[in-house]
């Protein structure tokens, strides 16, 4: 039963990483990185359990925790070139 | 079947390794690079790899992107295309890489029980651990105290590294005309994911000293742990503005953490020494060798995290300092 | 059963491919954070062959499990070689990049040619 | 009886949180533009976590690992829809209009 959910979610690996290439705007892109990144976080949490080895979930927690650092990076860096565009307008 | 769900993810790596250098917009290749990372922490959780995949997490889902970013919005994010010299370029690839694949067919096979790498000090390692150190991650015994002087280095490396880049980004920029940007106040006009993300700071912080204390008993340890620690401040400056992660955490403090932890590290080596033993052999620390062990490994490991943490904090803010200038 | 047999080599394969990926990107693009992109890639590369040589058939993660006998351990060594690697890789990598922020800063540009115009 | 009607309930839960993954990654290749495919990657992202969790932690009973998914489970549901709302925000402010047929790289959209 494990590997039928694990097989769906690497599908959709694959769909999330077609997005990322095809874009097109690069929010496309982020999107696609977002949804990979919790795809990481199912994927790891089932195949933990299709290894017999559940006490490696310490995995999936750190990137449950962490993957939203990247997003918010990402935001901020779209914040602070739209804030440099404006002055240079100004100037 | 986790075969072939290696073989899958390994085949979407080759893609996005392709794709990372086909595109010309640099944006676009750190938000690959971030994917690329994601599947090889997938990889190395499917070879058995826990600690590494942990490391990899800890590593490449935050910091790594965060100061790529930092570039990025440094320099800028269109490549300029290169005409000419395609064709010498890849065929000097190509012929490389079919010489490394012919290479390959020598080496043993994935798994394979017999293969010289899991003759030798493996075995010994494995069998030692439980005995020796009392406790059941193997991959800590090793790094802490069996290869300690490995990790010391690596430590140094680090932290020269980290020294390396204050250094170069300490210096002025040469427009001085421009003044410092009115304190950028990162993302305090979102609400939400200030909320949330004010809340998943402290949970960020707990789960590094869980995986800095438990590392011996799960995947974990001082590098990961500082990697943690430090994404989780990262995720405060981010919400907050770099200037108030910098009152909570200010420059000296993070300093202290790389020198400190570097030094912590080094002086439970002569301390072993002045106690009769070798250089980190850390038997002799108590009357019980394997309390000494342990006891050791805790106090080194706390030194990993701290100089690993300062260091990557530091150099973060070493890049956002330099961003609020320019 | 001869297929089967041949990808136990495919993880070396994927090594070969992406290590010269990378190996592309650093000698061809004269871009330097697509460089220092690809340097990393290069490196990853490594990590991953690394990691393949630690894998046992059958086996688990190297950390003993109370009450199970028999249990196979795949390789911890290379493990320990690649985790503090991979930390060490991105405080290197951060270096790297620095050193293009200034060269922005003294230059205007970060492409290798017109670095080399300028001078 | 219990312990195989649990099983049998944790199975139609995890196929359908996978049928959910596959439905959010088809939405999410074939929408026609960015805010519908955020809309299909998102929701469809909330109701797999919460399912294939709940199977898993049927699986697992009453042990440490259950709390572990708990946890994993709680900060995905968190993040998750932060960053899509953070995300949504961001290509709003930045011009992206919702009627857009698609914008490139190069638009107007990415300049930000």
């Amino acid at each position: 039963m494990y590997i039928l959910v694990s097989i769906a979610i690497l599908v959709t690996m694959v769909l999330a990483l077609v997005r990322a290439l095809l874009g097109p705007s690069v929010y496309d892109r982020v999107l696609a990185v977002n949804v990979f990144g919790t795809k990481t976080v199912l994927l790891l949490s089932v195949m933990a359990f299709l290894n017999g080895r559940p006490d490696f979930l310490d995995l999936a927690l750190a990137y449950a925790l962490i993957n939203m650092v990247g997003i918010l990076a990402v935001l901020v860096f779209f914040q602070s070139r739209s804030s440099i565009k404006e002055r240079a307008e100004s100037d | 079947m986790i075969f072939v769900f290696a073989l899958f993810l390994l085949t979407l790596l080759v893609i996005t390794a392709l794709a990372i250098v086909h595109t010309e917009n640099l944006f676009v290749a750190v938000m690959l690079t971030s994917i690329f990372s994601l599947l090889m922490a997938a990889n190395f959780f499917i070879l058995d790899a826990a600690d590494v995949a942990l490391t990899e997490a800890a590593v490449g889902a935050g910091v790594t992107t965060v100061i790529f970013l930092s570039a990025l919005a440094l320099t800028g994010e269109r490549e300029k295309p290169r005409v000419g010299g395609r064709n010498i370029a890849l065929v000097t690839v190509g012929v490389l890489a079919l010489l490394i694949i012919y290479a390959t067919f020598d080496k043993p096979r994935l798994g394979d029980p017999n293969a010289p790498v899991h003759q030798h000090v493996a075995p010994w390692y494995l069998e030692k651990t439980p005995e020796y150190m009392g406790f059941p991650n193997v991959v800590t015994a090793v790094l802490s105290s069996f290869r300690g002087y490995d990790t010391l280095g690596e430590v140094f490396v680090v932290f020269a590294a980290c020294i390396g880049v204050l250094f170069i980004l300490g210096v002025r920029p040469p427009r001085e005309s421009l003044e410092p940007r009115d304190e950028s106040s990162g993302l305090r006009h979102h609400l939400i994911p200030q909320v949330v993300g004010r809340l998943l700071v402290p949970f960020i912080v707990l789960f590094g000293l869980y995986v800095q204390f438990h590392g011996e008993y799960g995947p974990g340890g001082g590098f990961q742990a500082g990697a943690i620690i430090a994404t989780g401040v990262i995720l405060y400056a981010l919400l907050e503005g770099e200037a108030e992660a910098l009152r909570a955490v200010p420059r000296s403090v993070l300093l202290g953490m790389v020198i400190g932890g570097a030094m912590l590290f080094g002086s439970v080596g002569v301390v072993c020494m002045l106690m009769g033993g070798a250089f980190l052999d850390y038997s002799v620390l108590a009357a019980d060798p394997v309390w000494g062990q342990q006891l050791g490994i805790l106090i080194i490991e706390a030194g990993v995290g701290m100089a690993v943490c300062g260091a990557l904090l530091s150099i973060f803010h070493a890049f956002a300092a330099r961003e609020s200038l320019s | 059963m001869k297929l089967l047999e041949l990808l136990g080599y495919f993880n070396y394969w994927v090594f070969a491919i992406i290590l010269t990926v990378g190996l592309y990107a650093v000698i061809r693009k004269t871009n330097l954070i697509k460089k220092l992109i690809g340097l990393s890639i290069f490196q990853s590369a490594v990590f991953l062959m690394y990691i393949t040589m630690d894998k046992v058939e059958g086996g688990t993660a190297p950390i003993i499990q109370a009450g199970v006998e028999n249990q196979i351990f795949s390789n911890p060594l290379p493990q320990v070689l690649i985790l503090t690697a991979i930390v060490v890789g991105v405080s290197t990598l951060a270096l790297g990049l620095a050193i293009v922020v200034r060269i922005n800063e003294s230059y205007g540009t970060i492409e290798e040619r017109e670095i080399l115009d300028a001078d | 009886m219990i312990d195989i009607g649990l099983d049998i309930l944790s199975w139609i839960l995890l196929t359908l949180g996978g049928a959910c993954v596959l439905i959010g990654g088809i939405g999410g290749l074939r929408l026609p533009n960015f805010y519908t495919r955020i809309h299909a990657a998102s929701l469809t992202d909330t109701m797999a976590t919460l399912l294939i969790f709940a199977g898993m932690m049927l699986q697992a009973g009453l042990s440490l690992p259950t709390l572990k998914l708990l946890a994993i489970m709680l900060f995905l549901l968190l993040t998750g829809p932060t960053a899509t709302y953070a995300l949504a925000n961001a290509a709003l402010l930045s011009g992206l209009k919702p009627d857009a047929e698609t914008v490139t790289d190069n638009d107007k959209g990415h300049a930000g």
